[in-house]
């Protein structure tokens, strides 16, 4: 069923809410080691998207493939175990811990010990502790957050929580990683360091799914994008047969164009 | 008696204490509704409205209409108070934190009640008279058992009233649904928080003053009642008003049958093992809406 | 229910570990030195309630404080751990430590069975159930009659003993049960500093959010809820022991408040604050007996003033306290005392 | 800031309180403990009880003491609950050299600290209503090993419920409800009703349970009169002892209605109001002093003890009343005779042999730590707001 080049695919993916079709008969493929964009205007349902790939809601019909296996119905934190990772659109950094603590969470998929084994602290965990700390710190240093590892994460400022969401997100060594709204009110300084990171992310072989509002993001560093409107596919292609679809124009300014 | 009748009284029974949950359960959804704790001081309104109302009724020989007016307002003032004293004050507005408040503040307040009034039982008088009403379904009821049905009816339609069609109201539903939104449209929502501890404890008083002839009035009778109703907001789903009457009808009569039919003994457990099952199938209660979490 | 306060003492970097080493000795030379201080058996049973709340509360914290889950049921798992013990040891012959061991499994398991789909529940629903659960276990322990004595309680439970000692008073008692104070913290301390403790603090900070990092939320909540149920029954077996004697009344709900409100006191998601929730609050339900009969009032005052000026927990509140800048310069020196307490 | 400072002010004031021990002043006075339910689910019994021992204490310090030293006695209180009873015993024991202690007020905390005055060694009268106190060995494994210096004021309730037995078969009672308070008094009446019902000829054909706290025991009596019951027994203290006869008369219930030994109160009269005419009810004769015959030989100590209770406290005592009262009384005799020293209060306490009593006359035995009898209690009814003595 499932293409081998592609790394994700949709096959007419369809969920609903209370009546409201939130998402119609979407398909799209993903190829691997690609930056692949899903934009669309507001309640278009990128987002929704995103939380059917990752378990949040189960789509109502239709397939996901990660890898050439099923997806569908399989809950968030094996469908993180399977190796896809994800930001959220707005911001969930755990406030309560540390930025080092916030990335050591990332690194649970990367660990096994249980209850019994941390209660007694025995030499397996201690082992897999100083494996966490060192990976930790690697992290850390990548997304150039060294420097904050020992603040809280609610104290920081918004940009470099956003940075912390990625930070975690490599922890748990995605092929996949699906970044919502990644620039989301950031300024224009910080919008263009983060085009840096996902660059940077893509170079050590992750394949990035990108929603996103923003278009100067969007174009400047995606392969493939694929533009929804309530939620249908009305276009896909590179950035530059996107900018001159009409369909798009008029979705984004709402009106025919003339 | 045949069957038909006792069955008969084991409803009747459940619906005038299941009135009384209802009553109690509204008053639990109006202060969660405003500030989204849980209050646990509403047992003490209770009491203190039964205990006022004998004192005035039965100390001080006021008329029971006028007595009935005094509490409310007592109890509403002193609901008022507590939540521009302590709860104003409480330097964090976590929610857990205000509602360990709200139990140490119905601490003092239960404390103060025992100096004040002693320990004993005391008895209230009958709204109009003690003599039994015979229905016709062969259940008989007391003319206070009509009462708590009136007043709980009455109460249910002021509340209905006055969240759907006064200016007020409406303020106090925004505010509920979103603090900063309502705050940003000029809703004051400092006032709205102060009236619905007044109003709660209106609702509270109201609750301990019907309820005080049939079962007598001491300075903690609340906490079982409160306990309930606390039982039948959530079993009705917390913050909905029909749902309070709901939750409060279905316990009552549940725990009615379960000690007609099932076993006395165990029917406080009954009651709330359905509770628990209702709760399992049904998350957010019978008539709650899904908290559903934005991502 | 977020912690926004209470968080810094959460935090285990490196450098905390041998901070807390130190505290952890604090404790032992405290637990050797009190019998020597006080001989008051009056005192020992106050402190001896104390240790015996402190390990329920600690648990509760891994709960509450840590995992962001409420529990309004406690009594009931401490109630079940006194039960289990007693009537094992006292109704059939059991022997003591075994039949221990074998009531943390039971509350265990039956904290797991109500555990399962109650802690699919949020908020209100979730104290609702657990509240209700209280009830109904509190209820089956005076209806059960034949096994339970019923409301006359169960007699002639038997105490402890380790070869040739037994635990028949106060002194002994208050070292068998300080020693599963100190060992009931050092495993909670070792489970918070662990990738477990990080993934329940996770599912307190965002549900959500731990879930798509590959935390199993659901799976934790429950085990986490067990966790605190054992560390309770083990209490309860305790007390069982100590007190030879158990009725139903020493498990009502009141008792569920009062542990969550050691929680809190004591600081949501400070394992010390734990300690300290516990001690002051039994400590000062003892103390107020001075105002005679308006010592309720006394206590609900009491409460009240700490839950509106440290809502972070008292050992954080007053740590902060004398952190603050204004007090520094008040005192200008740095006493021996401060250096002490800045070492928590 | 300011808010913090003034919680640390209140805290070690708190403890300064805990540490400074009360201070004591003048000729060494003989002490007793008082440890009564003050607080909790049972301080409207615990309070009464309280001002009964505080009458007795006062009368004999008026009298000049005993020997010259006055008595004192040290107050705690059990919260209602087993676990801090014991903390309270404990605390008396540790601070203060007391010669007896008088009370619990609860079963529960009565039996929580029992085991630890047998190990102390030190008489306890106390006036809890459970016959279990006694009753039950304190090893499990040795049914002789009954407690020796546990001692109780109230009626055994196997005494009570014995009396009401009797009554009904004498006037033709024979199948009967029993309704009973959900927690230890209750259950502990059900128990006896099973025992001493058959000894009179009379069934138990239904039984029902209420929670001590409940409004309304409609439910439990319609199914109890679906029965065809003839007569009804309640078994409760609580509120629920005038509720009861509400839902009975709101249900047209025929059958007569009796209550336990606890419910000869004037809280009987201010819960039940108008349909508590013509309950019935065993009780000690405090309640019916006045209709006593002269040639009761307890008439005039009950009746100057009424008035004494009346003008300190200025209200009508009830049954709780008389128990405490009879808890003070019979161990101050026993000091008055053997001095403070604790074995020998104890043997006296067990000798005491017919002793005047409000309560009725005990005769205590080293079998029977109670020593009242059946013939002590009458059989009252509820009357036009007041008792008449029946039989």
């Amino acid at each position: 069923m499932s293409n081998s080049d592609s790394i994700l695919e949709l096959v007419n993916v369809s969920i609903n809410f209370g009546g409201l079709q939130a998402i119609n008969r979407l398909s799209f493929q993903v190829e691997s080691g690609q930056i692949f964009a899903l934009i669309g205007p507001n309640g278009a349902g990128k987002t929704t998207a995103i939380n059917m790939i990752t378990g949040i809601y189960p789509p109502a019909e239709g397939e996901i493939y990660f890898e050439g296996q099923v997806l569908s119905g399989k809950k968030p934190y094996q469908v993180t175990r399977m190796g896809i990772a994800r930001t959220f659109q707005n911001i969930q950094v755990f406030q309560n811990m540390t930025v080092r603590e916030n990335v050591m969470v990332g690194l649970h998929t990367r660990s096994r010990s249980e209850f019994v084994r941390c209660l007694l602290h025995t030499p397996m965990v201690r082992k897999e502790e100083r494996m966490i700390r060192r990976r930790c710190n690697e992290i850390l240093e990548f997304m150039g957050l060294a420097s904050k590892a020992g603040l809280l994460a609610a104290g920081l400022p918004y940009g470099d929580q956003k940075k912390v969401e990625i930070a975690r997100t490599l922890a748990t060594e995605p092929r996949l990683l699906l970044l919502d709204e990644p620039a989301a009110g950031l300024n224009l300084q910080e919008t263009h360091e983060m085009s840096h990171t996902i660059l940077m992310i893509r170079e050590t072989g992750v394949t990035v799914l990108l929603v996103a509002h923003n278009m100067d993001l969007v174009m400047g560093i995606s392969d493939t994008i694929t533009v929804l409107n309530y939620g249908e596919k009305i276009a896909d292609g590179s950035p530059a047969e996107i900018q001159n679809s009409d369909k798009v124009v008029a979705a984004y300014l709402g009106r025919e164009p003339w | 008696m045949d069957f038909s009748q006792q069955i008969a009284q084991y409803i009747i029974t459940g619906l005038s204490i299941g009135a009384i949950y209802a009553i109690v359960a509204m008053g639990f959804n109006i202060i969660h509704n405003a500030t989204g704790i849980v209050n646990f001081a509403q047992c003490e309104f209770i009491s203190l409205g039964g205990m006022s109302m004998y004192t005035l009724v039965v100390l001080l020989k006021i008329p029971i209409l006028i007595s009935f007016f005094i509490s409310m307002a007592t109890v509403s003032l002193i609901g008022a108070l507590m939540e521009r004293g302590p709860i104003r004050y409480a330097r964090s507005k976590e929610i857990i934190i205000l509602i360990f408040l709200t139990i140490g503040l119905s601490g003092t307040l239960r404390g103060t009640a025992q100096q004040i009034w002693g320990t004993d039982n005391v008895g209230v008088p009958a709204f109009s008279g003690e003599d039994p009403i015979h229905l016709p379904v062969g259940a008989t009821i007391l003319p206070q058992h009509m009462w708590v049905f009136g007043i709980t009816f009455l109460v249910m339609l002021v509340l209905r009233h006055f969240f759907r069609n006064t200016m007020l109201g409406k303020a106090m539903r925004a505010t509920a649904v979103n603090r900063q939104a309502a705050a940003l449209v000029g809703v004051s929502v400092d006032h709205m928080v102060l009236l619905s501890f007044a109003l709660s404890g209106a609702l509270g008083a109201v609750a301990g003053m019907i309820i005080a002839p049939i079962s007598t009035t001491s300075y903690d009778t609340g906490i079982m009642l409160g306990l309930k109703g606390f039982a039948a907001a959530i079993l009705g789903g917390y913050g909905n008003f029909a749902g309070a009457i709901l939750g409060g009808v279905i316990l009552g009569v549940l725990e009615s049958l379960g000690a007609g039919l099932l076993s006395s003994q165990y029917k406080d457990a009954t009651a709330f093992l359905v509770l628990l099952f209702v709760l399992f199938l049904k998350p957010t209660g019978i008539m709650g809406y899904g908290e559903s979490e934005r991502v | 229910m977020e912690n926004r306060n209470g968080c810094k003492l959460v935090d285990l970097p490196e450098s905390t570990r041998r901070k807390d080493r130190f505290s952890f000795t604090l404790l032992v030379v405290i637990i050797v030195l009190i019998p020597v201080l006080v001989e008051s058996k009056y005192y020992l049973i106050v402190l001896n309630i104390i240790g015996l709340n402190t390990i329920v509360v600690v648990g509760l914290n891994l709960l509450i404080g840590f995992a962001g889950q409420i529990s309004l049921g406690h009594a009931a798992f401490f109630g079940l751990g006194s039960y289990f013990s007693g009537i094992l040891t006292a109704n059939y012959g059991f022997p003591h430590w075994p039949a221990m061991v074998v009531a943390m499994l039971a509350t265990g398991a039956i904290a797991y069975l109500i555990g399962y789909p109650a802690l699919k529940l949020r908020g209100h629903y979730l104290v609702m159930a657990t509240l209700g659960f209280g009830i109904i276990i509190n209820i089956l322990m005076g209806e059960l009659e034949q096994f339970t004595g019923g409301h006359d309680g169960l007699i002639g439970i038997p105490p402890l003993s380790v070869g040739g000692l037994t635990f028949d008073n106060d002194l002994k008692n208050f070292y068998l049960i300080w020693a599963f104070v100190f060992f009931c913290m050092l495993v909670a301390r070792n489970l918070l500093d662990s990738r477990v403790g990080r993934a329940l603090r996770a599912i307190h900070g965002s549900e959500v959010a731990a879930n798509s990092l590959g935390v199993n939320t659901s799976s934790y909540k429950v085990k986490v809820f067990v966790l605190s149920a054992m560390f309770a029954s083990v209490s309860g077996s305790l007390y069982a022991h100590y007190i030879t004697f158990i009725s139903p009344s020493t498990y009502d709900f009141y008792y569920s408040i009062q542990v969550v409100t050691m929680v809190i006191v004591g600081g949501m998601g400070s394992l010390w604050g734990s300690l300290f929730g516990a001690a002051i609050l039994s400590f000062i339900s003892e103390a107020l007996h001075v105002a005679k009969q308006y010592h309720i009032i006394a206590y609900g005052v009491f409460l009240s003033l700490i839950l509106i000026f440290l809502p972070e927990g008292v050992l954080v509140g007053i740590q902060h306290f004398y952190q603050s800048k204004k007090l520094q310069r008040l005192i200008a020196v740095k006493t021996p005392f401060l250096l002490w307490f800045n070492r928590f | 800031m300011k808010g913090k400072a003034l919680v640390i002010v209140a805290v070690s004031l708190a403890v300064c309180f805990m540490v400074g021990s009360p201070l004591c002043f003048g000729a060494e006075p003989i002490k007793i403990a008082g440890i009564f339910a003050l607080t909790g689910r049972a301080a409207h019994i615990g309070t009464a009880q309280r001002d009964a021992v505080l009458i007795a204490i006062d009368e004999v310090n008026e009298q000049g003491g005993i020997n010259g030293r006055k008595l004192e006695m040290v107050m705690e209180d059990t919260e209602s609950t087993p676990t801090k009873a014991v903390m309270a015993l404990k605390k008396i024991l540790e601070a203060e050299d007391v010669a007896a202690i008088i009370g619990p007020t609860l079963t529960g905390t009565a039996m929580a600290m029992r085991g630890f005055i047998e190990q102390e060694g030190i008489p306890a009268f106390m006036h809890s209503g459970g016959d279990v106190i006694l009753k039950a060995p304190l090893k499990k494994d040795d049914p002789t090993s009954l407690p020796k210096w546990t001692f109780k004021s109230p009626y055994k309730a196997a005494d009570a419920m014995g009396k009401i037995c009797e009554h009904m078969s004498k006037h033709g009672i024979s199948k009967i409800g029993f309704l009973y308070s959900n927690e230890g008094f209750g259950k502990d009446g059900l128990k006896n009703v099973k025992v001493q019902a058959p000894k009179y000829g009379v069934e138990v054909v239904a039984e029902e349970a209420f929670e001590p706290k409940d409004v309304d025991m409609t439910a439990q009596l319609t199914r109890m009169n679906a029965k065809g019951v003839d007569g009804i027994i309640a078994w409760t203290v609580g509120p629920a002892m005038g509720i009861i006869p509400k839902n009975v008369k709101q249900l047209g219930i025929k059958a007569p209605l009796f209550e336990c030994h606890g419910a000869g109160d004037p809280i009987f009269w201010t819960v039940a109001g108008e349909a508590g005419e013509g309950v019935m009810m065993p009780s000690t004769k405090i309640v019916v002093a006045d209709q006593l015959p002269d040639s009761d030989p307890q008439k005039k100590k009950i009746q100057a003890y009424v008035k004494a209770y009346r003008e300190k406290f200025n209200r009508e005592p009830g049954t709780m009343v008389a128990y405490g009262a009879d808890a003070a009384y019979i161990v101050v005799d026993a000091i008055k005779k053997v001095g403070a020293d604790r074995a020998k209060i104890r043997d006296a306490i067990e000798n005491t042999q017919g002793y005047l009593g409000i309560s009725g006359i005990y005769n205590i035995t080293p079998e029977d730590h109670n020593g009242l009898s059946m013939k002590d209690i009458v059989m009252i009814k509820a009357t036009k707001g007041g008792w008449e003595l029946m039989d």
